[in-house]
């Protein structure tokens, strides 16, 4: 049997500081949502490790995940789905306080988080299916934030919501952080998004950072081609399209400008060569690191950097 | 032996879903709304109602002691004021019989519900929860399970423990243990792919609470529509075996009972068949149209994967 | 209770089966398709438990005999439905050595369905199969010979273990009798081949088996082209082939319920309803608890309702017994009186017994009507003096391994439905557990040594009235035997004392010669 | 006369109204975007022009194709005008492709019906269309099933069997919202050739402000299942009129901008009600800000500048800026070729 | 492809090997011999233990087991103990009508079940679908024998139209064959009908609300011609994977039906055996009938992933 192996994820260093911002972006399968389930030590690594606060933790190892349980917590995408249809909103949120057996008057917990996410304390007796889309977001934020954590993951909070009540989550979302003091990860396909919530931006590509750094220099000046076709297609009100040059696509090949997912990806090379308008013959032969300007290995942290042999000095337009 | 009738649809295609659009605007209405406006859940409710109050009743009343012969023997009478529906050929009171006989069409219904609920929701849970290869054998065994005749698993128990209603339904439950297994699989891996299981994985639930606090409360309305589809299917099971002799003995009075004596005399009284054989069906109606019905009243959303 | 071993409550799934028959006579009277025509129509016997094998050398089903006995094997001397018995493949017989010797005169010229010639080697052949298979040969026991051999050119003669007025009887009743071809026994499960008037020509397991004309019989061909027994798994769908015309004749309703269809049409069916041997019985486990005392078996006995039992059990179609014989035997003697209906008796009784308040015990039932129908009654009227019988039901196997063979049980229903069998009672590991089997085995072997008939009679009678005070069991009544043809078929047995449905005089219409209708062929 | 006049188009779901009143129109060759969020009804009036509607529900009023009322119609006549004259591009192309047949044969299905093309026509057909949005090896792509594509192959093959017959009207229900976003650039970008190649106009149906005022010329824009506001583009991104329209945009367009950073994102108050609740009178009056007795009676649309036109009691000044409700950032609502900038605060 | 068909074909072959184990062991626990049944009432504990010596039932379990299943491996189903005839004929003889029975009836329950389904689905949510569930409603709750009996009377009694039981077999012809066969397949189709009807009915209810039916019929189609064309296949896909399951259920449908018309085929033969406690033969029936559904199982798993271009044979 020929079993393909699925490689989500490959070679991925990111380091996340206390009080940090950081927004990862990535279309459908570049990894993200592996990425947020391997911060909260849901799966294993096959190779590499999840450090928090400088320990290994392991999902297999019930010993090590507790601080980690503790102090980071995860807001999904689909708010209908992430709580329980048959839960009460107050016994979800209690739930975490619960599990991992935080001392203290649970009710009262309960209607200082949804005070705190904005919701009316009567919320706390009505079902997840009684509430608005954006109230249920609320709901799992104030879940999330139960235990206290130091650390907020955020996997496309925002995209199942109204565009009208887009902006209130994540204004909600901003202030929280702010108040708590949060570390905030903050994981979505939405350049805008990202934007208005992150210092520092790592962007995803087939599994792989393909630059990183901080959010203005990211977005501002993108050094790599795939960031700049991000950015480009991104379709702003009154403003036109701006497709990325469409490729030959052929059956089997992903059409142009579309990640068909980390299944089938070019052995040695650059993984964006195939789609990048600017590729040279050494892109499809040799991947490039994630460096710096300047200099050609990993640079400090927090500086911006990229993966791909033109950036910075190369013949990349700016 | 028409065994597992509705079990085998709803093993496989889960709870039917009510179609998206106007799924809002039927929005929030009470649980007792929804059931009192599904004629399904509603004629169901009703028959099966009147079926536990004519068992409550027979506890504590019958017309004529359901079992005793009387001793100035009166056969095979027909209707008439004091024997409404008739004697039977021991001069037994019918209509006695047929409300005793519910009693033990219920009970049947409880022995193999719990039969098959105590083995096959465990087993499917672990199934589910468990995954790769011990998912699969566990699986594998039901699917033996299944394909094994039960009429050979009912004579196998009857001759071992004897023939009474009991180990009848004890040879159907066993039957039904793929069934309810199935079930409590598919849901299981429907509730345990969700987010808000992984959401409770992050805060650190651990895997018997969560299968406690949000598998098991999930899945709750399949096995209860489950459970009500085997009721129908212990109510036929009973019958059927007891023509075999393998069911309930006389002189119990038991609907299969009072058919399987009721064959000899059917050509000079077809009533005596008649009233056992419409008993049986519309029993069995009830609990397919209540179980059907509450597939659709309780929680349309959550489906069986598989 | 060997006889007769309808198929149990099986029969009930074709539940309102009986409806559709209610006006069936009227419709399809079409024939089936398979049945032979030609020189003249086929016999179909519609029956209810298939013949397991075909050879009645190696199990004791009495469906096999139903089929081969007297219609395709025969014996030595046969037994009519008047009760004679009359010699039919040997012409006389003489006895010696004060009734140990039985010589035989064989009938000359008879041939065996193949062809082959019959000759004394082969009545001795098969008399020796017997006496050599003693455990395996379905009542070898009953031939009580030790040898057989040829004396002379056309002469057998058999030499018994002890002298006995039944031998005569044992031969002509059972397979024990049956003449076998040496050359075929191989062969017996599917190929019987005998000397009778029929032959097998075609079988479906479980299904029906065919007969074909032998066309080597001796005796007078048959007024019918051949026959079929068809069995029915359901007495509904065998109601139902009778009353459409696919089958002729049935033989032994499955009901005696079943009766008032065809009672209540007598221009098209003829109803043969007549007694068997067998006598259908309350056994009672002498060796268990309270039944071990007397005074509780003789309160059981008066606290039962013979004519209760017969009406719901028998449709009032038979006669109570009171002890192990039934109004055919030679030595009948009618006891029923001995224990009246009385339940206030039984309740004094069962007192003196020491058990005031009665006690509980068990009633394991077979799966047969009768024992169906009228277990409920004995429990209810058991009930009224106290005694608190919970029923057991249990399939055919489980009640010979359970009941008869290991003899762990208290109280069942069956039909003893061998002849003259009151032999039971002299073994004492019998599952009934007699005590006092030693002495009537003693009582019994100075019966059988008898110098006359009538002293043998007296004899058995003796024991028959000690068993009957002992209330061993408590026999309830004679097993009837419910038949049903269509009026055009005549030549039928009117009485069923063999397990042989015997066809030997079928015919379609015509009338019965007087011969035939003194020795109780289809005079009714 | 246009191409495609909609007047009092009215759907009832059961006594539930999804739409009330809905009237806009599309002329010949004109690209109109429809605006709505979830319960604005927007999907259900695509499905009441393509007359297919589910049985559970109900429309009134007219919708006029080329001046014959489709509402009217027999379902054999609607059925000859679907995919002929009107096409429809479904959200999900995964779901909207026959999972079992090939996708060729589905290409080229369309020109079966109506053009009663020969199996062999239509394939080379399809083969050919399936070149024309963009398939380097058409004759592979025809021969395989959907499953094999990704989503944007799919929605080009959707794309493909969509202006097979040449239509005078696409009408596009968010064909772009199960994409990426690079994708999303892409598909609209061909979606918009393919129609100025085939001279069909195109309804262009998204919750995307940004996706439908990149691509249309006019907007409508629709909430609680009635048209607040439409015009021409350029003057309804310039000079919303609708509370809610303005809301949206500043939300929109502080989202959709690419230079602003970090800061609070204008935003709408309360959520979107589900159908058949939301208010009577003006549909918006439970979030907006303006809400005053006024509202609870029904506004009409009130003409504008040109055919811009408004429902709203208290609608924004012409010329003024929409409000926003928070935000310290300073942003420009509209930018690009379109332009003016509407500042706030 | 062929690796998957390599571990569905182990799994078929350890299924049928626990299956025959549980079989066989749980048969030899079942109280009451055929020794003793052969023997009947003339039994006498030496004759029991003699005959069990000649049918071979003192051997210990393992080699019997060992025995029986060399025997079926090799193509011999054994020889009964009862009727000390070869079992192979015999269950030959039973396939013959069981095997058209249970194909007729499936045939039969596919037919009316699609077009009962289909028609409910279309009418889904109206009274005339209510009215079409009902029927189906019904057939579940009248048992296949009761069916049975109803067909008697009115098509074989009050109108004659064709038997009302029994088969004389193929020997006779089809025609007669299958006129004899109608009936008691009609009772075991209806039952059949009526709970394949219902998964046709959910099955085509979720295909018309698919998004591709509705793309079909904006391309043009009919709700009618959108049906034949996208909707059926797609809605018969998962119907086929319950054939496995159904044929589990009119197996032993078949055994209650060949009672009612009286039917020479398995059931009888298994019915027979279990009374007579002819251990081997109903080893070789339950053999058969558990195997043909896990075989039939099997087969329907391959064909639905041969059938669903989605699912690859490599998964």
């Amino acid at each position: 049997m020929r079993r393909r192996q699925v490689v989500a994820l490959d070679g991925v260093s990111l380091d996340v500081w206390p009080g940090d911002r950081l927004g990862i972006v990535g279309e459908s399968g570049s990894g993200k949502s592996t990425l947020a389930r391997l911060l909260l030590a849901l799966e294993d690594p096959d190779e590499g490790e999840v450090r928090f606060r400088g320990s290994p933790v392991r999902a297999s190892c019930r010993a090590g995940l507790g601080a980690l349980r503790r102090n980071v917590q995860i807001v999904f995408q689909d708010p209908l789905g992430s709580l329980d249809p048959r839960m009460r909103v107050g016994a979800s949120i209690a739930e975490p306080l619960r599990s991992l057996g935080v001392e203290g008057d649970r009710d009262q917990r309960v209607a200082e988080l949804l005070e705190a996410v904005g919701l009316p304390p009567g919320a706390a007796r009505r079902y997840p299916h009684q509430l608005s889309g954006g109230q249920r977001q609320r709901v799992a934020i104030a879940r999330a934030l139960a235990p206290r954590p130091s650390v907020l993951v955020a996997d496309e909070p925002v995209s199942s919501l109204d565009v009208s009540v887009r902006a209130q989550v994540l204004n909600l979302l901003d202030d929280l952080v702010e108040r708590y003091g949060l570390t905030l990860v903050f994981i979505s396909h939405d350049l805008g998004v990202v934007r208005h919530v992150a210092d520092r931006v790592a962007v995803l590509y087939r599994g792989r950072i393909v630059e990183e750094g901080p959010a203005d220099a990211v977005l501002g000046s993108p050094a790599h081609p795939y960031t700049q076709a991000l950015l480009e297609a991104v379709p702003r009100v009154g403003g036109a399209i701006t497709a990325p040059p469409a490729e030959a696509c052929g059956r089997g090949r992903s059409p142009a400008g579309e990640a068909a997912g980390p299944l089938d990806g070019p052995g040695a090379g650059c993984d964006y060569s195939w789609r990048c308008p600017l590729a040279e013959a050494r892109c499809a032969r040799e991947r490039p690191v994630l460096r710096g300007p300047g200099r050609p290995t990993d640079g400090p942290a927090g500086e911006h950097k990229a993966a791909c042999h033109l950036a910075f000095g190369g013949r990349m337009a700016p | 032996m028409t065994l597992p009738l509705g079990l085998r649809e709803r093993a496989r295609t889960g709870v039917e879903v009510a179609p998206e659009l106007g799924a809002s605007a039927l929005g929030d209405m009470g649980l007792a709304r929804r059931f009192l406006s599904c004629p399904a859940a509603l004629i169901g409710g009703a028959i099966t109602g009147l079926l536990v109050l004519v068992a409550l009743v027979s506890l504590v009343w019958t017309p004529f002691d359901p079992n005793a012969i009387p001793q100035n023997v009166h056969l095979l009478a027909g209707p008439s004021g004091s024997h409404l529906l008739g004697t039977d050929a021991l001069g037994r009171d019918v209509l006695s019989r047929l409300m005793a006989g519910s009693r033990v069409s219920l009970y049947a219904g409880v022995v193999a519900v719990v039969v098959a609920s105590v083995v096959g929701v465990p087993a499917g849970l672990a199934a589910a929860s468990l995954g790769g290869s011990a998912s699969e054998a566990i699986m594998r065994l039901g699917d033996i399970l299944f394909a094994f005749p039960a009429l050979l698993g009912a004579t196998t128990l009857t001759a071992a423990l004897g023939a009474s209603t009991t180990t009848a339904m004890l040879a159907i439950g066993i039957a039904s243990v793929p069934y309810f297994a199935r079930v409590a699989r598919s849901g299981a891996l429907a509730v345990l792919s969700s987010e808000y299981v992984l959401a409770a994985r992050a805060y650190g639930q651990s895997r018997p609470a969560i299968v406690r606090r949000h598998v098991l409360p999930n899945i709750a309305p399949l096995l209860v529509v489950q459970t009500t589809l085997l009721f129908s299917v212990a109510i036929l099971a009973e019958a059927a075996l007891s023509y075999l002799g393998l069911g309930t003995p006389p002189p119990s009075a038991s609907w299969g009972q009072m058919l399987e004596s009721a064959q000899a005399t059917l050509q000079t009284d077809p009533l005596l068949a008649l009233w056992p054989a419409l008993a049986i069906a519309l029993a069995v109606l009830g609990f397919n149209l209540l179980g059907d019905g509450l597939s659709d009243v309780l929680d349309p959303r959550l489906r069986p994967v598989a | 209770m060997r006889a007769r071993l309808r198929r149990p409550a099986l029969a009930a799934l074709a539940l309102l089966a009986g409806g559709a028959t209610a006006n069936a006579a009227t419709a399809n009277a079409a024939r089936p398709t398979g049945a032979a025509r030609g020189s003249g129509r086929i016999l179909v016997v519609g029956s209810q438990v298939a013949p397991p094998t075909l050879d009645p050398t190696v199990n004791a089903s009495a469906a096999i005999d139903e089929v081969v006995d007297y219609n395709v094997f025969q014996h030595l001397v046969q037994l009519q439905p008047d009760g004679q018995v009359v010699p039919v493949l040997a012409t006389a017989w003489t006895t010696s050595d004060g009734g140990r010797v039985y010589t035989f005169t064989i009938r000359k010229g008879v041939r065996f369905s193949n062809g082959d010639p019959m000759t004394p080697a082969d009545v001795v052949f098969s008399l020796e199969n017997v006496i050599h298979h003693p455990k395996t040969f379905p009542y070898a026991a009953d031939l009580g010979a030790t040898s057989a051999r040829v004396v002379g050119a056309d002469k057998v003669a058999v030499t018994l273990t002890a002298p006995s007025w039944s031998f005569l009887f044992d031969l002509a009743s059972y397979a024990i009798g049956d003449v076998l071809d040496p050359r075929t026994v191989s062969r017996l499960a599917t190929d019987p081949i005998g000397t009778g008037p029929y032959t097998v020509t075609g079988e479906v397991p479980n299904y029906s088996v065919t007969l074909g004309l032998n066309r080597y019989y001796w005796g007078t061909k048959p007024g019918v082209a051949g026959a079929e027994f068809r069995y029915f798994s359901s007495a509904d769908a065998e109601d139902a082939a009778l009353e459409s015309g696919q089958i002729d004749v049935i033989d032994n309703l499955a009901s005696p319920q079943e009766l008032s269809t065809f009672r209540s049409n007598p221009s098209r069916y003829v109803v043969v309803s007549g007694l068997t041997n067998g006598k259908v019985q309350l056994t009672i486990n002498n060796a268990a608890g309270p039944l071990s005392s007397r005074l509780v078996r003789q309160a059981i006995s008066m606290a039962i309702d013979k004519k209760t039992i017969i009406d719901v059990a028998a449709a009032g179609l038979s006669v109570p017994i009171g002890t192990d014989t039934v109004p055919s035997d030679p030595y009948y003697i009618d006891l029923a009186g001995l224990y009246p209906f009385d339940p206030a008796k039984a309740r004094q009784l069962l007192a003196r017994a020491g058990y005031p308040n009665g006690f509980s015990t068990t009633l394991t039932l077979p799966p047969y009507y009768y024992a169906q129908l009228a277990g409920p009654v004995v429990q209810s009227e058991l009930a009224a003096i106290g005694i608190r019988a919970k029923i057991d039901n249990v399939q055919w196997p489980l009640w010979l391994s359970q009941v008869f063979e290991a003899g762990d049980f208290d109280l069942t229903i069956i039909d003893h439905a061998e002849a003259r069998d009151v032999a039971n009672y002299a073994n004492p590991s019998y599952y009934w557990h007699f005590s006092g089997a030693r002495q009537v085995a003693s009582q019994l072997a100075a019966a059988n040594a008898a110098p006359t008939r009538h002293r043998w009679i007296a004899g058995v009678r003796a024991v028959l009235r000690e068993i009957a005070r002992d209330a061993v069991n408590d026999w309830l009544y004679v097993m009837p035997d419910l038949s049903v043809h269509l009026k055009g078929v005549v030549g039928l047995p009117d009485a069923f004392y063999t397990e042989s449905f015997d066809l030997t005089h079928a015919q379609f219409g015509g009338s019965i010669p007087a011969r035939l209708a003194k020795a109780g062929y289809g005079t009714r | 006369m246009s191409l495609l006049d909609v007047e009092g188009l009215c759907v009832d779901l059961g006594r539930v109204p999804v739409l009330s009143e809905v009237s806009f129109s599309v002329g010949t060759a004109e690209r109109v975007g429809l605006i709505g969020e979830s319960g604005s009804g927007k999907s259900v009036t695509a499905l009441a022009i393509l007359g297919l509607l589910p049985a559970s529900m109900t429309a009134r009023g007219t919708v006029r194709l080329e001046g014959e009322d489709l509402l009217a119609a027999s379902e054999r006549r609607r059925a000859q005008l679907r995919g002929d004259r009107v096409a429809m591009v479904f959200q999900e192309p995964t779901s909207a492709l026959d999972p079992l047949m090939r996708v060729g044969r589905q290409v080229g299905e369309v020109l079966r019906i109506h053009r009663g093309a020969s199996r062999r026509q239509a394939h080379a057909e399809a083969v050919r269309l399936l070149g024309r949005v963009g398939f380097a090896d058409p004759e592979a792509i025809a021969r395989a099933f959907p499953h094999q594509l990704s989503g944007g192959q799919r929605q080009r093959v959707v794309l493909a069997s969509a202006v097979a017959c040449r239509p005078s009207l696409v009408v596009a229900d968010e064909p772009t919202t199960a994409l990426d976003v690079t994708v999303q650039a892409q598909v609209l970008d061909l979606l918009r050739h393919l129609v100025e190649e085939s001279g069909s106009a195109l309804l262009l149906i998204s919750h995307d402000l940004a996706v439908v005022s990149s691509t249309c010329e006019r907007l409508v824009v629709l909430y609680g299942g009635r048209v607040l506001e439409l015009g021409r583009t350029a003057e309804v991104l310039e000079d919303p009129r609708h509370p809610y329209t303005a809301g949206l945009l500043a939300t929109a367009a502080a989202v959709s901008d690419g230079s602003g950073l970090r800061g609070r994102l204008p935003a709408l108050a309360g959520s979107v009600p589900s159908i058949g609740a939301f208010p009577s009178g003006c549909v918006y009056r439970n979030r907006c800000e303006r809400a005053d007795e006024a509202c609870l009676a029904l506004p009409r649309l009130e003409s504008g500048q040109g055919d811009h036109r408004f429902a709203c009691w208290h609608p924004l000044e012409t010329g003024r800026a929409p409000e926003p409700r928070t935000g310290e950032a300073s942003q420009s609502v509209v930018q690009g070729a379109n332009r003016a900038s509407g500042e706030k605060r | 492809m062929a690796s998957f068909l390599l571990r569905r074909l182990l799994t078929l072959a350890a299924s049928l090997g626990v299956t025959s184990v549980a079989v066989f062991f749980l048969l030899a626990v079942l109280p009451g011999s055929p020794a003793a049944v052969i023997l009947g009432t003339q039994a006498t504990p030496g004759a029991v233990q003699a005959e069990k010596v000649k049918l071979g039932l003192t051997a210990p379990l393992w080699d019997r087991y060992g025995h029986w299943i060399a025997g079926l491996l090799s193509g011999n189903p054994g020889v009964s103990y009862i009727s000390q005839r070869p079992i192979g004929p015999q269950i030959g003889q039973a396939l013959s009508v069981t095997g058209p029975l249970v194909g007729l009836g499936l045939t039969l329950g596919l037919l009316g079940g699609g077009v009962l389904g289909v028609l409910a689905a279309l009418r889904n949510r109206r009274v005339s679908g209510a009215l079409l569930s009902s029927l189906g409603q019904i057939g579940l709750a009248v048992p296949n024998f009761v069916a049975g009996i109803l067909l008697v009377i009115v098509v074989g009694v009050k109108l004659h139209w064709l038997p009302t039981g029994g088969f004389n077999g193929w020997s006779q012809g089809v025609g007669p064959a299958l006129r004899q066969l109608a009936l008691p397949a009609l009772a075991l189709g209806i039952a059949e009908a009526a709970i394949i009807s219902r998964f046709v009915r959910s099955s085509v209810v979720e295909v018309l609300q698919s998004d591709f039916l509705r793309t079909a019929r904006a391309k043009g189609l009919r709700l009618g011609q959108a049906l034949v064309r996208h909707g059926l296949r797609n809605a018969a896909l998962p119907v086929v994977t319950v054939l496995g399951l159904e044929l589990a259920g009119l197996l032993v449908g078949a055994i209650v039906v060949e009672q009612v018309f009286n039917l020479p085929g398995l059931g009888l033969l298994l019915i027979d055996a279990i009374d007579n406690r002819d251990i081997i033969l109903v080893q070789d029936v339950v053999m058969l009938l558990a195997g043909t559904v896990l075989v039939v199982n099997t087969l329907v798993d391959v064909s639905y992933r041969l059938l669903d271009p989605r699912i690859g044979l490599d998964a």
